[in-house]
């Protein structure tokens, strides 16, 4: 097991009222290889769900991650498993790196019994120990991280929470509210704005009188960083998380991303940005390609390797999709179960009609 | 000749901007992007950006400036995305645009339209599938509506743009594209519905089928089924939900003898639960022979999985079967 | 021996922020200040910073903050100033406090208790006053009490500590002063009221009066002076808006043949509406002498002058004569 | 008519991301003794309502803005009657220099139906032309402001909003998103944020991790000023509105100010800060003596002439005050009126019971 090293590019990060991390980056080739194979599957994953949305097997909106996958990936692999995430809709890398398998995802996008929230959250409600949603609200996920961060805090864990949010959503008031009393308090949170550039068909410059994501703040401390480079990414969030542990508070991460598709499956993604952008994105700053051009260079894998890791983790999704294509839908008697906790239900909730009325045993 | 709900909102718009430079209309992707639901198709084009203004995902800031420009003289049209999102700036929408009227002792008005797509969707779970209808209801100083058709669609929401006061126009996503008669009244450019007056929707004898939005729909499926059993049902599609044109209710009660209602949100304090205690509380009750009876959406936040989904919200068969045993037939 | 109801719900938090070192408070004003209205007097000296948080007005974010920290292993109480702060939150409350364990498939408890002043207080005009027990109420996921006395303050309000789901207690600022008898069970430390069950806080024969939070004075005095007059009126205290004991009601109702709600909120689609309306659709329907009768707020923006707001909130006199009105006697 | 000069005192604004104004400022002997007597007026005012308050005859809540009065003077001595005002619930002072007569601000305080909302809005709740209140929520009236400039700059007015808030208020996510779109827009709006030090019991400094507020909005200019000396208000205010009739979009001004009384008749006040530090802001920052003395230093009046123009002003108010005590009630008939737009009523409108239900005739 050998390790490899890089030197990132001089353009990777900038800081605001605080240094930038090192831009020298070792990791082990096992290390490297995992990476890639993640990524690789979080795109797989996401490909499985375009086209299960397009055949109709998954309804409602379906929000995907592709282009940024380098975002979950490389936050996994700076984190342990104690930190915590939180994330918006766009949720379906977050779940995979935090433990849900795509087996589980698929499921749960075809509103299955053995999806990942029984078939009751969908595309942008899933959860995992230690990562909280998949939030449907623009910005109130990170209220949401903050509290998340008061409990880790609270309860004297060596903990951080990663608290994800859009460029989009980085204009909402309640991230200003939540900035002030993570502030105040103290509290081990890493703000990470992932900017793709777009709200919805919103160019992030015409959104914000400030796009600058990582300056937002004046009294919290930022960084932005290339989010379409899993190293940056990494690098950014395992500094940022020192930063947090050792008591400094929080500080702010812009991830410049990119998403490859539309907003939502019911989103061309074509009126309000070239397609010439598009495929320069594509072609010159993929988080897969570019890292899978590190690896062969630098030695850690050969093409034939990275195919085969490619194929396995096609092979994986498929299963997965074929499975979860298979499994039956939740039973009509989960329709009332987990509005409250178990025991301590209230005694009936009424359906469409008196009769359809569930009453719980207490 | 047919009009879809979606085209009938927008000649609202349009009309009505034509008519009144006050106008004017805010909200998320409704300039360049045309509208998420492209309620707001080409109105950029026509009236340019100073008319037709894209803001931040921010709506309790940006329904707050709403507020305050119709505080100021202008006349703001702010579209919600859907409804859900407006919780964000609920406080805005009736503390400061439902009560100034009133707590300035009838100084200053406040004639803002709040707009957008209400209840629920198809497949977007909990948290975009809420029924707002009650809720605002609820509160005095505001005007709501329900909209059904194309019809409802473009006279209420002129009327709502030409009201001096605060109007909530609740729209619904999966009618948009729901194409319905357009007639030679609708064409008018003062093609106004009055806020306040239901619609008989279809004429019936046996039973009363209260409901707005989508449901109206259900509703004269279900007594078109009903009819080819014999049964006549009259349809109200109630259009205002406040006011809540009770008489109109009042009036088939006293004909019909039995009363549903439908709709798709909570059961639990809504709008049926209050059509019900009002028929109770006038000369309607004495004409019941039987409950009122509501069918509503299940009291459970809205699962993801379609035949969870499928029980949540009433359907034409939901609304068939109450009314047979209301009726007590088989 | 008497107990305050602020004292009551100090001593709540307190005993169960002894019990469960996961318990802890924020809200604004609630440490160094000892609260707005002193419910949180000397906890801070108790339980230091850490355990009881200021927080700056900022009501969106610090609810969400409570949620946040509810899904994630401690147990937030989070006081806001008055119910009607609360509606800047109301998004935070509902749609990630209320759903996230349906939406998770059971998989993330919300544990979290928001609590404060609801409804009138006295001459603090239309932004000030509203009662948001029904729209609460109509929300599956969140359970919802509203405290009339010392009993219910210190019960209540430990039950929903205790519970594991997102719990709403609507307390009243004018009740706060008020002194009620510390009974022997109340000084337990497991003294917990069961949330969903409604208490006869008077017995009668001849009426049932339903009222939750002030309003259960109001009728307890207006069943004293009919009872003069050889009135027997039944006053059930509510106690739990969501869920509602309608079998308590359902009860009373069939023994004495008449109901009058009464609440201090809107009436369209309130609590009045929906007791009404279940009623109607109850087996105790047929043992109605007289339709329900709904007492409410007046239908309009709390107004600031006193004769005003007299007229806008009932009192014991309005309870009194609807009785009487219900019953037909003079 | 002779005029007068002032050089402010070097400390008195502090700019940010911009000049400061210039110190020299030159009044004429009318407008410093109008400014003066309007000082007076508002103290008045408020020593009225705080007197009547605890004799009963106010109820409810009510918050007086004695020790600030040279925020609402300086403002309208240096803005036209065509801009616009917005503060929040502690709106006395601005309802008197926006045009109500102390005579309608009292009997609204007394809930008579000569009061300037008729009665139905109280201490809170006051509106004059161009002034839109004394709004009760803390927050709420920055969007509102900003509507309101929405408003001036659709209509092509050539005027401004002055968008007052509190330093507890500062801290509102509806703030930040208000901040934004001003500034995206380049709406005609100044914010002031009239930071007295308290947001009721909590220091600035604990309910805000920056609590220099002229500085939190990284793309608007700010300029602080001291908002105890009546000139330095004027200033500021004047400098700001050229600065947003010039078309150069919002401004953010914060004024430093103090109030002597608790935060509103039920706070004594004094268990958040001390006696000595009370003591110390009257004795040596009020905004009355200390222009007084600048009066009377310059020449522009004398001793004797101050002294007429005090007790005219409370004998204004006086005889305000007796007027009010007398008038009326609003009529019964009111309760159901200004729900909605005459002639464009509900049906009816339901009392507490049906039979108080009142119905409109149409
Ligand atoms: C409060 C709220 N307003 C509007 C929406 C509708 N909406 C969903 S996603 C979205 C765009 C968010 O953009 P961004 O924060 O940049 O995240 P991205 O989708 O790019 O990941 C909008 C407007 C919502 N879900 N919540
Ligand atoms: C949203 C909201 N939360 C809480 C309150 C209660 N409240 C009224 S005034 C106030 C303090 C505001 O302080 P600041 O903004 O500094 O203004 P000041 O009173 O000092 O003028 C609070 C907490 C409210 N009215 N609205
Ligand atoms: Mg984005
Ligand atoms: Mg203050």
């Amino acid at each position: 097991a050998g390790s490899v090293s890089f030197t990132l590019p001089e353009d990777t990060f900038e800081g605001y009222n605080i240094d930038t991390p090192s831009r020298e980056v070792t990791l082990t080739n096992e290390e490297a290889i995992n990476m890639y194979t993640e990524l690789q599957r979080v795109r797989r994953l996401e490909m499985a769900a375009d086209a299960s949305y397009k055949s109709k097997l998954i309804r409602g909106f379906c929000h995907l991650c592709i282009g940024q996958e380098a975002v979950p990936v490389g936050i996994e692999f700076a984190i342990s498993k104690e930190d915590a995430v939180i994330t918006s809709y766009r949720c379906h890398g977050f779940t995979y790196t935090r433990g849900g398998t795509p087996h589980e995802i698929l499921a749960e996008l075809m509103g299955r019994h053995t999806g990942i929230s029984k078939g009751k959250g969908g595309s942008m409600h899933m959860f995992t120990p230690n990562f909280f949603g998949g939030n449907g609200i623009v910005g109130a996920q990170v209220p949401l991280g903050a509290g998340i961060a008061f409990s880790q805090k609270y309860l004297g864990k060596n903990a951080c929470t990663i608290n994800l949010y859009g460029d989009g959503a980085a204009n909402q008031g309640q991230v200003f509210e939540t900035y002030n009393m993570a502030k105040l308090w103290n509290l081990p949170v890493i703000f990470v704005c992932e900017n793709n550039k777009y709200g919805m068909g919103t160019a992030a410059s015409r959104a914000a009188a400030n796009s600058e994501y990582h300056t937002r703040c004046e009294y919290i401390p930022g960084i932005k960083a290339n989010g379409m480079d899993i190293l940056a990414v990494r690098r950014a969030i395992e500094y940022a998380r020192e930063h947090c542990l050792f008591g400094k508070g929080p500080i702010i991460l812009e991830l410049s991303t990119y998403r490859y598709g539309g907003h939502s499956m019911s989103d061309p993604g074509t009126t309000y940005r070239t397609r010439e952008e598009v495929q320069h994105m594509r072609s010159t700053r993929d988080p897969i390609s570019s890292f899978k051009m590190r690896l062969i260079e630098s030695g850690v894998a050969t093409e034939e390797q990275i195919k085969s890791i490619d194929k396995d983790a096609k092979k994986m999704v498929d299963q997965a999709l074929a499975q979860a294509k298979q499994d039956p839908e939740p039973p009509i008697s989960d329709l009332f179960n987990h509005v409250y906790a178990p025991g301590t239900e209230v005694p009936s909730l009424r359906g469409r009609v008196p009769e359809e009325t569930h009453y719980f045993n207490q | 000749e047919t009009i879809t709900v979606r085209e009938a909102l927008n000649s609202a718009i349009d009309e009505e901007m034509e008519a009144d430079p006050k106008v004017w209309l805010l909200g998320e992707e409704v300039a360049q992007y045309n509208g998420a639901y492209k309620v707001t198709k080409g109105l950029l084009d026509k009236y340019g950006p100073d008319r037709i203004v894209d803001t931040p995902i921010t709506e309790m800031g940006f329904a707050g400036i709403a507020v305050g420009a119709a505080l100021s003289g202008t006349k703001p049209i702010c579209e919600f995305m859907t409804f859900n999102f407006a919780m964000q700036a609920i406080d805005q929408i009736i503390n400061s645009g439902g009560k100034t009227y009133y707590m300035s002792g009838g100084q200053v008005p406040c004639p803002v339209v709040f707009r957008g797509p209400n209840g629920a969707a198809a497949g977007v779970a909990a948290q975009h599938s809420q029924d707002y209808a009650s809720w605002y209801g609820q509160i005095p100083g505001l005007k709501v509506v329900s909209i059904f058709d194309a019809e409802d669609a473009k006279g209420l929401l002129k009327a709502a743009i030409r009201d001096p006061n605060p109007v909530i126009v609740l729209e619904n996503e999966l009618m948009y594209g729901t194409s319905f008669p357009l007639t030679e009244a609708m064409k008018s450019k003062d093609f106004v519905l009055p806020i306040g007056k239901a619609k008989i929707a279809r004429e019936g004898k046996d039973i009363t089928i209260v409901a707005h939005s989508r449901p109206v729909q259900f509703s004269l499926d279900a007594a078109e089924k009903l009819a080819k059993e014999g049964i006549s049902a009259e349809v109200i599609n109630l259009r205002s939900i406040r006011p809540l044109d009770i008489d109109t209710i009042i009036k088939s009660v006293k004909k019909t003898n039995h009363l549903v209602t439908v709709e798709q949100g909570f059961p639990v304090c809504g709008m049926g639960s209050e059509i019900s205690a009002q028929i109770m509380e006038s000369e309607a009750f004495d004409y019941l022979d039987a409950p009122v009876c509501r069918i509503a959406g299940a009291d459970v936040p809205m699962p993801y999985a379609r035949n969870l989904e499928d029980l949540s919200l009433p359907t034409e068969e939901t609304i068939y079967k109450q009314v047979k045993r209301v009726l007590n037939v088989q």
